[in-house]
């Protein structure tokens, strides 16, 4: 069996493509989803991608939330279902509530676009089984609006339930609280993070293939289960 | 008009006709007696009100060309054979063959003036305008290339400026998902009341599915989609609409500043992707400057000839605007599609399917071949009455042609007699020190990663090279590999020192950044940015521009594909720089052979220095930054050489000889090897030949020089392959990746870090905050 | 047809960058005596008669404002 | 500490996108009824007691809106 793997593509969604050749170059199938889709099309899993959906002009992802295709994927994730969120799609998750805290303005106010070194700080999720513990990724980072915000209690029981999948090394791109640069949910099968593994899938075109690591755990994940 | 009152009644064709004597503003329009006289001679009578905005603004500078028309010429006269171009200059932008049914399109445009009046919106809506251009010909926008000048970096109003522009290429281009590949960043007093914003952008389509913009088969419709249409940008067209507002009392407000939305600029990209790919198209034409007078004249004359438009059919985001206004709005990110009546449903449902706005303003008309022969028949209604009815040729292209007179500058003998020879120099250790950190952390030379770092160089996942790269390099084809490279470059000093020599080094300097990444340099496109036409010292800069870069081009087979002339840049009385900015194109059969610029994955590779080097220092970055000087002649043109130097780097990339490659151009040999040291992190140790000026080896911008790093193995190989060629090579040192030092022997070592350090901080201390 | 407005602030707590930067900037620019700023939106809405304050506070509670970051009123333009 | 707040909104006639995007979305949530949407920034500051209203004015047209596109109001909060 290939696994089936949803991409979701916004108006202003920028990465779709980027991240079915992610998908692809894992191994398993992209199925692009629309939108305005109240359908999954027998997804296994589901990347809602970077971009600037509906222009980002309200906030983050705050229109995308309401898009018909998030009705199915809020209720499927709920069921189980991996769901990733990379950059804007991180932020529709914060929006949909399926992840804890949001995105605010970058600290230094500006875009930034740079390689920047992670750290894997849990690979108990279907996203990141791939990496070794503490794994170091140098995968780039590009966003407006990428500081991490949540209030203390929230951010001590991230950490305490080890929930906190990614920090930033060397340099915190954009003032996220505790140099968070991805979470997960209680179960750890919806992953959001701000930098774009799918740019780091082949050295010709990303700094690094690091971020293959991401796709290639879904699928073996999704292997196993199956 | 919406007054409503008698007074003001619709300036009809028919009342035209009846009130010749009317006086009509044409001379707050813009336009000349004799350019009034010319037009009511086309017509037979008056222009209507609608008639006279459609003539002022198309024959306007900026649209007409009217200064420049005489010179471009050559572009096209002197053009190299090339059956590489699909499409010439004259339409959106030049499309050229790239193989295996690929084809490219890219050019270059200036958003200078709104760009100084608000930074962000008017860089935002200059990359916008760009984009729809090369959208207009078929393609899929891919990259984007940014070349900005401001005025000195550490004026006040460069603060303002420069973060503005560079948020708004980056706000704009990011939410579009085009890559950022390069571009430049260049500081001079000149334009400090007048920065250049420039553009350009790349895009690919299959070659056998080229758009054009014309109006062809009668009875098709004509269809504007996109965004609504508001009083945006119609600056001078206001005196006719206030004429009529005055009336009511009602003062209309009339920005001349229009606001990007790149969210609509984005699904309208995808929504003609997908109308194309349906084959739903016959023509299509993106609306920038000039509007709908624009579109509609350009696609009318293209084709048929006939159009009729209805303009009470038009999508009004404020509905009191009045018919002027409507023709004259530049309100951004709107296309106008010609489309078979069959197919318009079709068309609707992929706009319905993107959200984007489209309606039906009018049809495709026949014309009589008298019609024809007088420039075809283009009619505009409103209310129902006839506002428009005008040839369209006359209004697109049969504008006003002068013949500027131009003349050399008086000062110019002075200046170039003024030769940098006299200069104190660095002659100890510890002054070639302190003039490579000077050197290094001047503005002009410094790391432009505070700017850059604001671009996505990532997005669509083809970017086989970016900034701060030799050349832009974008992966066409997937599974072969095919791509292009893109650079573009320009040198005021050198242009004001010789404008005819400085536009061929600023061809040269791309079309050697470009061969660098062993890319072969396939045509061009160029934005000539200048003072004021009407000074004859600045219409013999640009006239003997133009020559050289014709000649250039001619010399060097590559053709210029289209481009932008920008007049009237000029801070206070006093010109900007003469500054022709040229993007070289260049083709690379598979982007996995690209030849990276840093040293970084080079160690122990031997370094040579390609070409000859001349102690030549007119316009020179150490003139400028050590003694605030610009006088002499600029460096030698060889373009022989240029080519030769080509054919070498394009050769060894394909072999694989080169660990890397960099090009020389401003700040000289000791400029390259810090940036090549500093890209990936790797010291180098350099010998000078024995009897050497390490002043003129280090410091000097001879043209037509590259510094490549080639495994010892190769070394050999690479010599040949140069004296093959007729290249000269100078062996110069090797690479030491563990080595935390620049050593230049006998003359200065400096640790990588505190390179590092003078090179980064310039621009976060003078924008951060 | 009413006007309402919805002011969106972030919450004290969240850190306000943009407000931080403007704070920085007034003394460079010669403005003494602003001690703090805080940056939010502002929502102006036309709405037909009908439209109840409470329609408005669900517009503003589930779009215009997100609750995790931010706090929000409703007033009459 | 008297509290002053600026309002800044574009121009009327100036395109707002921001407004538009929110105005699309509003149906697709159920709510209707909602005929236009501007949306500006709203700015608290902070100030001392001697802060004259036309310093706070000199202040926003400096540096807190963009005459070029943008007008302001100043009020207490
Ligand atoms: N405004 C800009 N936008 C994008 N890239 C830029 C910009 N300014 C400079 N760069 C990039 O920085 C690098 C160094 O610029 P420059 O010294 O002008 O290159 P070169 O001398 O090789 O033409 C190049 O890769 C160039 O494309
Ligand atoms: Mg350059």
């Amino acid at each position: 069996m290939t696994a089936r793997i949803g991409i979701v593509t916004f108006p202003g969604s920028l990465d779709d493509r980027d991240a079915a050749r992610a998908v692809r170059l894992a191994g398993a199938q992209a199925v692009p989803l629309w939108h305005g889709d109240a359908d999954l099309h027998r997804v296994d899993a589901v990347v809602l991608p970077g971009g600037f959906s509906y222009g980002d002009y309200l906030r983050c992802g705050a229109i995308a939330r309401f898009a018909p295709v998030m009705e199915r994927v809020v209720s499927a994730a709920r069921g189980g279902l991996p769901v990733l969120g990379i950059c804007n799609g991180f932020q529709v998750l914060c929006e949909s509530h399926l992840l804890p805290g949001a995105l605010i303005r970058n600290a230094q106010r500006r875009f930034v676009c740079r390689d920047q070194w992670l750290r894997v700080d849990s690979v108990r999720t279907p996203w990141t089984s791939a990496y070794g513990a503490g794994a170091e990724l140098r995968i780039p980072v590009k966003n407006g609006e990428g500081g991490y915000v949540a209030d203390r209690r929230t951010l001590d029981a991230l950490e305490a339930e080890g929930r906190v999948v990614f920090r930033y090394l060397r340099g915190n791109p954009n003032g996220s609280a505790r140099d968070i640069a991805g979470v997960c949910n209680e179960t750890g099968t919806v992953v959001g993070l701000m930098p774009h593994p799918e740019h780091a899938v082949d050295p010709l075109t990303g700094p690094s293939a690091d971020g293959l690591g991401m796709f290639t755990s879904v699928l073996s994940h999704l292997v196993g289960v199956a | 008009m919406t007054t409503g009152t008698s007074a003001s009644a619709l300036d009809t064709v028919a009342r035209a006709t009846n009130t010749p004597d009317e006086p009509q503003p044409y001379a707050e329009l813009g336009l000349r007696d004799d350019e009034y006289d010319r037009i009511r001679q086309i017509l037979g009578r008056r222009p209507t009100a609608a008639e006279l905005t459609m003539y002022s603004v198309m024959w306007s500078e900026h649209c007409s060309y009217k200064s420049s028309k005489v010179h471009l010429r050559q572009f096209g006269e002197k053009a190299p054979a090339s059956d590489a171009l699909l499409v010439g200059i004259g339409e959106n932008a030049g499309v050229v063959d790239i193989g295996d049914g690929w084809a490219v399109t890219f050019k270059i445009e200036s958003h200078n003036h709104p760009s100084y009046v608000e930074p962000y919106q008017g860089a935002a809506t200059g990359v916008g305008g760009i984009v729809r251009d090369i959208l207009a010909m078929g393609a899929r926008p891919v990259a984007v290339l940014d070349p900005l000048r401001f005025g000195p970096a550490d004026a006040a109003d460069t603060r303002r400026v420069l973060p503005g522009v560079v948020a708004g290429v980056g706000g704009y281009g990011n939410c579009l998902g085009l890559p950022n590949v390069g571009g430049e960043l260049v500081f001079d007093p000149s334009y400090a009341g007048n920065p250049l914003v420039n553009a350009l952008c790349v895009g690919v389509l299959k070659a056998d599915r080229i758009m054009l913009a014309h109006a062809s088969g009668v009875g098709n419709k004509v269809i504007l989609f996109g965004a609504r249409t508001g009083r945006d940008g119609i600056g001078g067209v206001s005196v006719l609409a206030s004429a009529t507002f005055d009336d009511s009392g009602a003062p209309a407000k009339r920005p001349s500043v229009q606001v990007g939305d790149p969210f609509a600029e984005k699904v309208l990209i995808e929504c003609c992707l997908e109308l194309y790919d349906a084959g739903l198209v016959v023509g299509i034409q993106d609306l920038g400057g000039a509007g709908l007078s624009c579109a509609t004249s350009e696609l009318a004359s293209a084709g048929e000839g006939g159009m009729v438009v209805d303009l009470d059919r038009v999508h009004l985001r404020e509905p009191s605007m009045s018919a002027e206004e409507i023709l004259a709005s530049e309100s951004q990110e709107r296309m106008c599609a010609v489309v078979a009546p069959e197919h318009v449903a079709a068309f609707f449902a992929v706009c319905a399917r993107w959200d984007v706005d489209a309606r039906v303003i009018g049809e495709v008309t026949a014309v009589s071949p008298e019609e024809a022969s007088r420039g075809g028949r283009l009619v505009v209604t409103w209310h129902g009455e006839t506002i428009v009815d005008v040839p369209p040729r006359t209004v697109a292209h049969e504008g006003p042609v002068y013949q500027r007179p131009f003349a050399r500058p008086a000062d110019q003998d002075a200046l170039v007699a003024d030769d940098p020879a006299r200069l104190p120099r660095p002659a100890t250790g510890a002054e070639f020190r302190a003039t490579l950190l000077a050197l290094v952390a001047s503005p002009n030379l410094c790391d432009k990663s505070w700017v850059t770092d604001q671009y996505d160089r990532y997005v669509q996942g083809n970017t086989a090279l970016a900034q701060p790269e030799n050349a832009g390099v974008i992966r066409v084809d997937e599974v072969s590999g095919l791509g292009v490279a893109v650079a573009c470059d320009g040198n005021g000093r050198y242009c004001r020192l010789d404008p005819y020599a400085g536009a061929q080094l600023a061809l040269a300097e791309a079309y050697r950044n470009v061969a660098s990444t062993g890319a072969r340099p396939v045509a061009i496109t160029n934005c000539l940015n200048f003072g004021s036409p009407e000074d004859p010292g600045v219409m013999w800069q640009f006239e003997r521009t133009v020559t050289g870069l014709a000649d250039g081009c001619q010399a060097l087979g590559t053709p210029v594909t289209g481009g932008n002339v920008s007049f009237y840049n000029s801070t206070g009385d006093t010109a900007i720089l003469p500054t022709p900015v040229v993007g070289v194109l260049g083709v690379l059969p598979d982007v996995r052979r690209r030849t990276p610029m840093g040293f970084g994955g080079a160690d122990g590779a031997a370094l040579l220095l390609l070409g000859r080097t001349r102690p030549e220092f007119g316009g020179s970055e150490w003139a400028w930054t050590v003694h605030r000087h610009l006088g002499g002649r600029p460096p030698e043109v060889d373009l022989a050489a240029e080519a030769a130097l080509a054919e070498v780097l394009v050769a060894a990339s394909a072999t694989g000889l080169l660990a890397a490659a960099h090009d020389l151009s401003d700040g000289g040999l000791a400029q390259v090897l810090v940036e090549a040291c500093l890209r990936g992190e790797a010291g180098a140790r350099i010998t000078l030949p024995a009897g050497a000026d390490p002043f003129v080896w280090l410091f000097a911008e001879s043209a037509g020089r590259a510094l490549v790093a080639v495994r010892p193995d190769d070394r050999a190989a690479m010599a040949d392959l140069c004296g093959s060629h007729g290249v000269p090579w100078t062996d110069l040192g090797t690479v030491q990746a563990s080595s935390t030092d620049l050593v230049i022997d006998a003359v200065l070592a400096v640790p990588l870090a505190e390179l590092r350090a003078a090179w980064s901080g310039t621009l976060p201390a003078l924008f951060e905050g | 047809m009413p006007r309402v407005v919805v002011d969106v602030m972030l919450k004290p707590e969240i850190l306000d960058p943009q407000g931080q930067a403007i704070l920085g900037a007034l003394p460079r620019l010669g403005f003494d005596g602003v001690r703090a700023v805080r940056q939010g939106k502002r929502f102006e809405l036309d709405v037909v008669d009908e439209m109840t304050e409470q329609t408005v506070r669900r517009i503003a509670e589930t779009l215009l404002a997100n609750p995790v970051i931010e706090e929000f009123t409703v007033h009459t333009g």
